[in-house]
């Protein structure tokens, strides 16, 4: 009866309802060319989200074609829930990140929860265990309530749901920035571990399979939450949306032990989550990727609310449910273990060899599309991309420095930045430490995990900085490749493989489609010269608020792999008298550098150029000597250049350094890549120079708890307390957020 | 001063995981025939009493004690009998 | 000793915990029991992990009493066996009635992941005789939950009965006289929030929390050399 | 089917964390003259009418919506006006 109200394939047509969905004009033409006929809602509603960019990627596929996807440990690469590395002894980790921008806009505390619970969901219906969660949080800057309760609330969504799995979130990052202003960004990013042999695929193959449906039933949850997600963020998003998805870890953990156990089953064909665009997707999908087709029969679907719709049903983003595809006459075995978790579950379909997605309700056909015609045939675009002018002024720009008179005052100030500033506050609201495997816990480069029952651990990290990329997207996508691997380098591991999160303002801009173009474009080189290839990821575009983009932020999620776990390594200094050493050298760029924005609150400039090639060896060399087992403690150099990064070492510690450098700001604030401060044992100092001969000796780690930095003539012009430093460090967050003015 | 009672609830078709469990429990615990639990906020509070009381409270309704992106509130205002 | 590992749904320091017993314990077995056995009689020693029970719905603990496993585990309770319960454990005994006390939401409201120090109050119970009084222990905590409050009679009465066994040496959450752990009157069941089976290797931390394992294995060794 | 309310705050003495958050929050907001704010829980639920109807209702809030040990709980019964 509520059908009869929804508008007709002729009205669809003349009004164009089909545009309030974010289905253009050409793109319904073309629809009604795929299937011979005008749609209907259902079916227009099908389209428009599996053809938002959300889905398709229909303005990213080209730029995606650039990054290499193979290498020689990867056993699944982009196009599954998740991408999957072998790590040897028939084990591998399975990875991935997810963005949840715009519904954490919109209401924070579940945006960012539901954003948790989907990566969850990618990761373990691959088959593998969860064993680790990330995210990587921009905001704008703390001076506003609204973006101090985004700030909050974001926050506590992560922690209540992962908390709650029982999957620890053990690193991330977070940075401020007045271009986050109004379009925070939520990237998630789950790390599992898997058997080889319970590796799954999400594909309806063997027809007369039957079609099953496990998790929580269906409301009318968020829908169009994949085209929402693909809009730009205005008054009337609020509006759009009927109903915010709200998440219940406490199913997704129940789901999540069934699946588990589910994967076990050699009956089991095929299992995807049902992420954005819901059973649309995860239908389509499986189908697609086994070159199927699916009946199904929508009054089948467990349903939470009265009355719901076929268009509802299939466009619905409630969470926490599986699609399954099971050998026929199995069903009771998968009945059996939704029961012992107590799921719902429900046989609503069977596969066929139409390759149509055929949905019944009420006993008619409510829906009849080809496969390909949602999946493989969504329209990819070539878009113009235009440089914008201030690249090229930036280009021919040298940003100086205002001179520094107070070394010690500028750190002091620099550390009080809340992009530098220590994210205690946030990660203490994480259980980090649940499964009782976290080796190294958030606060140093990377985190690590060991692997129970093996020598082995994983590192793991999140990286990004937007600001290069603003400035120089080619050079600084390359630079956000290179820090990733750094941090995981700095801990002991080789770097793996990688999972990126594309977050960019419209692609229909020409300056932002150039921005995603050279970004990606450096990205790739990156990945190549290191050996990291692309294994997943995941893109969200239209970042914009009352026409304004985001800054292009491109975000890294690496995972890398200790062979011993004796090589774990810290960033902390260990014990006084240790030697300090320094390597690579700072630049006389600083277009876009932490010091730029103290001084001058905006970027402009030339950007910190990056060797790939020198990156690479370095990492090598670092790696070589932390495996030799010579390095007490490695600490890449990231915002805030060398003088934050000698703080770091000893924040927290008993500890002080002394140690003698250049009084220059490039010396100590520059923020070059490729750089690093290590701590040695003094015995092992010939071995560790010969493995890394451009290392430079600085000082020694103290027992005095002060970080002094002299001049060549001994003439200290840092000088301050360890507790001191991590008191401004650790209370920066803290004290911004209680400024409730 | 008068009290306040502030009533808050999710709007509806806000999935409420909370209230499901509870039924769920009571169910499970020998009470039949319960249905539609819904777990929400009652949140008391003084405030001064005088001009634009009304305002004021729905103020801090919309701007603190509800979210009203997935919750729905309601208020009473009580005055002590003055004798 | 034969030990339980109880798991509810949403449990989720359950590995943890069983790690903790099997690996640092002599116990002959170590077992998960789910929420709908019907006994745990055949244990000597009941171990409530830590965790999201029934997605901590309502109040933590509040759903997780009843499972049919809790009829069991309160007799057995009576009868004198060994329970300890961690974290949502602690929480679940509590709303059982078989610990004194509730607990309300930490007192800046946020979830609290972090080691801290840890006071060992009375180290002549079966949980803690291979501490000494007074040691200061470092043991993670993970909670929102974890504010202890009871009336100023049963707190008296705590204190005068040893039964206050750890405190934090910090104000972690607002607890009522800083408790951490408390033991039943009968000193045979054990609440606490933080989680001594997160502390049992160095490399992870700390290893502060092995002995009140070894303590209860030791206990229940001792009290049973003679049937051995 | 009847509509109960059941009205859970903590018991007086108890110290609510949450309710002196808000206050605070309030108070930071401008909101003057707020005071003894307190957040307690509002739940509903249909239950069948019926013949002891208050002794089943009395006994769920005992067993399982409110925890007596800090939490005191009162209810009301709305019955639907009957044309
Ligand atoms: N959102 C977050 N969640 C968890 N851990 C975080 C988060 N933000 C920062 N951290 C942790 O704080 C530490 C410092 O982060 P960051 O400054 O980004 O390091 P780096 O510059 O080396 O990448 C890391 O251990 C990181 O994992
Ligand atoms: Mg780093």
């Amino acid at each position: 009866m509520l059908l009869q109200t929804e508008p007709s394939s002729a009205t669809i047509k003349e009004e164009k309802i089909y545009q309030e969905m974010g289905v253009k004009d050409h793109e319904y033409e073309r629809i009604v060319e795929l299937i011979g006929r005008e749609p209907n809602y259902t079916e227009i509603g099908m389209f428009s989200v599996l053809w938002s960019e959300h889905c398709s990627y229909k303005h990213s596929k080209p730029l995606l074609r650039q990054f290499p996807v193979d290498g020689p440990h990867v056993l699944q690469g982009p196009g599954e829930g998740a991408g999957v590395v072998d790590i040897g002894d028939e084990q591998a980790v399975v990875f991935k990140v997810e963005s949840h921008n715009h519904p954490s806009a919109v209401e924070p505390y579940q945006g960012a929860a539901t954003g948790v619970g989907g990566i969850l969901r990618d990761v373990f219906s691959m088959g593998a265990r969860p064993i680790a969660l990330l995210n990587s949080l921009r905001f704008g800057p703390l001076d506003t309530p609204r973006v101090r309760y985004l700030f909050e609330e974001v926050v506590a969504g992560i922690a209540g749901y992962g908390n709650c799995v029982g999957v620890p979130t053990v690193g991330g990052e977070v940075q401020f920035d007045r271009s986050y202003d109004g379009n925070p960004l939520v990237n998630a990013m789950c790390v599992g571990l898997i058997d080889h042999k319970n590796l799954q695929k999400g594909v309806a193959a063997g027809v007369g399979n039957t079609v099953m449906y496990v998790g929580a039933s269906t409301g009318r949850d968020g829908i169009h939450g994949a085209t929402f997600a693909s809009e730009e963020l205005n008054e009337e998003s609020q509006a759009k949306r009927p109903s915010v998805q709200v998440g219940d870890p406490f199913t997704e953990k129940r789901v999540l032990e069934a699946c588990l156990e589910l994967v076990q089953l050699e009956s089991l064909v095929g299992i995807q989550d049902m992420g954005a665009a819901g059973l649309t997707s995860s239908s389509a999908e499986m189908a697609s990727k086994a070159g199927s087709g699916i009946n199904m029969n929508l009054n089948h679907v467990p349903q939470r609310e009265k009355n719901m719709t076929p268009y509802e049903m299939m466009l619905s983003e409630s969470q926490e449910r599986m699609l399954l595809v099971v050998k026929k006459g199995h069903e009771s075995e998968i009945e059996a273990i939704c029961e012992k978790w107590d799921l719902d579950y429900a046989s609503i379909g069977e596969v066929t060899d139409d390759r149509n997605l055929t949905l019944y309700f009420d006993g008619e056909v409510v829906a009849d599309v080809p496969v390909t015609a949602l999946t493989d045939d969504a329209p990819v675009y070539e878009v113009t991309s235009t440089e914008p002018q201030s690249f090229k002024e930036n280009q021919a720009k040298q940003w100086q420095p205002e001179t520094i008179t107070d070394y010690n005052e500028t750190l002091r100030e620099l550390l009080r930045r809340p992009t530098i500033a220590s994210k205690e506050w946030v990660y203490d609201q994480y259980d980090h430490m649940v499964q009782t495997n976290t080796v190294v816990v958030p606060g140093s480069d990377a985190a690590v995990l060991r692997i129970r029952g093996t020598k082995k651990a994983l590192a793991m990290t999140m990286d990004g900085n937007s600001r290069y990329i603003k400035l120089d997207p080619e050079n600084g996508g390359k630079l956000a490749v290179a820090e990733a691997a750094r941090n995981i380098v700095c801990s002991g591991a080789k770097p793996l493989a990688l999972t990126d999160c594309l977050n960019y303002g419209s692609p229909e801009q020409p300056n932002i489609y150039w921005q995603m173009k050279e970004s990606t474009k450096g990205m790739s080189e990156a990945c190549r010269t290191l050996s990291t290839p692309v294994i997943s990821g995941n893109v969200s575009l239209y970042n914009e608020t009352s026409g304004e983009a985001i800054y292009p932020t491109p975000i890294i999620g690496m995972v890398g792999l200790v062979e011993d776990t004796d090589h774990i390594t810290t960033q902390q200094a260990k014990a006084a008298g240790d030697v300090v050493y320094v390597l690579g050298e700072g630049s006389e760029h600083f277009g876009g550098s932490e010091l730029q924005l103290m001084q001058d609150d905006d970027l402009s400039g030339i950007v910190p150029k990056i060797d790939l090639a020198l990156e690479g060896k370095r990492q090598e060399q670092v790696l070589t000597a932390i495996q030799a087992g010579v390095v007490q403690s490695a600490h890449d150099l990231a915002e805030g250049g060398l003088a934050v990064a000698l703080a770091e070492k000893v924040m927290g510690t008993e500890l002080g350094l002394k140690v003698t450098l250049s009084k220059d700001v490039e010396t100590l604030f520059s923020e070059a890549p490729s750089r690093y401060v290590f701590t040695v044992k003094a015995t092992d100092a010939k071995q560790f120079e010969a493995l890394i001969p451009e290392a430079v000796a600085v000082g020694t780690v103290t027992a005095d708890q002060h970080v002094t930095i002299e001049d060549e003539n001994g003439q200290p012009f840092v000088n301050e307390s360890t507790e001191e430093l991590t008191r401004i460090w650790k209370g920066a967050i803290p004290c911004l957020l209680k400024s409730k003015a | 001063m008068v009290n306040v009672h502030v009533y808050i609830t999710l709007k509806e078709g806000v999935l409420d995981p909370q209230g499901k469990a509870v039924e769920h429990s009571l169910t499970a615990l020998g009470y039949e025939g319960v249905e539609e639990v819904n777990v929400g906020k009652w949140i008391q509070l003084k405030v001064e009493d005088g001009e634009g009381l009304d305002a004021r409270i729905t103020a801090m309704c919309e701007q603190l004690l509800a979210n009203p992106v997935i919750e729905n509130y309601s208020y009473k205002v009580e005055r002590e009998a003055t004798v | 000793m034969r030990a339980a590992v109880i798991v509810f749904p949403g449990s989720n320091c359950d590995t943890d915990m069983f790690h903790a017993v099997k690996d640092f314990t002599e116990a002959e077995v170590v077992e998960f029991v789910p929420h709908t056995a019907n006994s745990v009689a055949a244990y000597d020693a009941i171990f409530i992990p830590g965790g999201f029970s029934y997605g901590d719905y309502l109040r933590t603990g509040a759903i997780a009493r009843f499972a049919p496993v809790m009829k069991s585990v309160s007799e057995e309770a009576a009868k004198g066996k060994t329970i300890v319960g961690v974290c949502n454990g602690f929480q679940i005994l509590q709303e059982a009635g078989l610990l004194p006390g509730a607990m309300k939401r930490n007192k800046d409201l946020k979830f609290i992941c972090r080691t801290v120090d840890l006071k060992v109050e009375n180290s002549k119970t079966r949980f803690t005789s291979s501490y000494d009084k007074g040691d200061v222990l470092r043991i993670p905590v993970a909670h929102g939950e974890g504010n202890f409050e009871c009336d100023d009679k049963t707190y008296d009465q705590l204190q005068q009965k040893g039964q206050i066994v750890f405190t934090y040496v910090d104000d972690v959450n607002g607890s009522k006289g800083q408790i951490a752990g408390v033991q039943n009157e009968a000193g045979n069941v054990l609440g606490m929030m933080p989680h001594p089976e997160r502390a049992m290797e160095a490399w992870l931390g700390s290893e502060d929390g092995r002995k009140l394992f070894t303590s209860v294995y030791r206990n229940w060794r001792e009290s049973n050399v003679v049937t051995n």
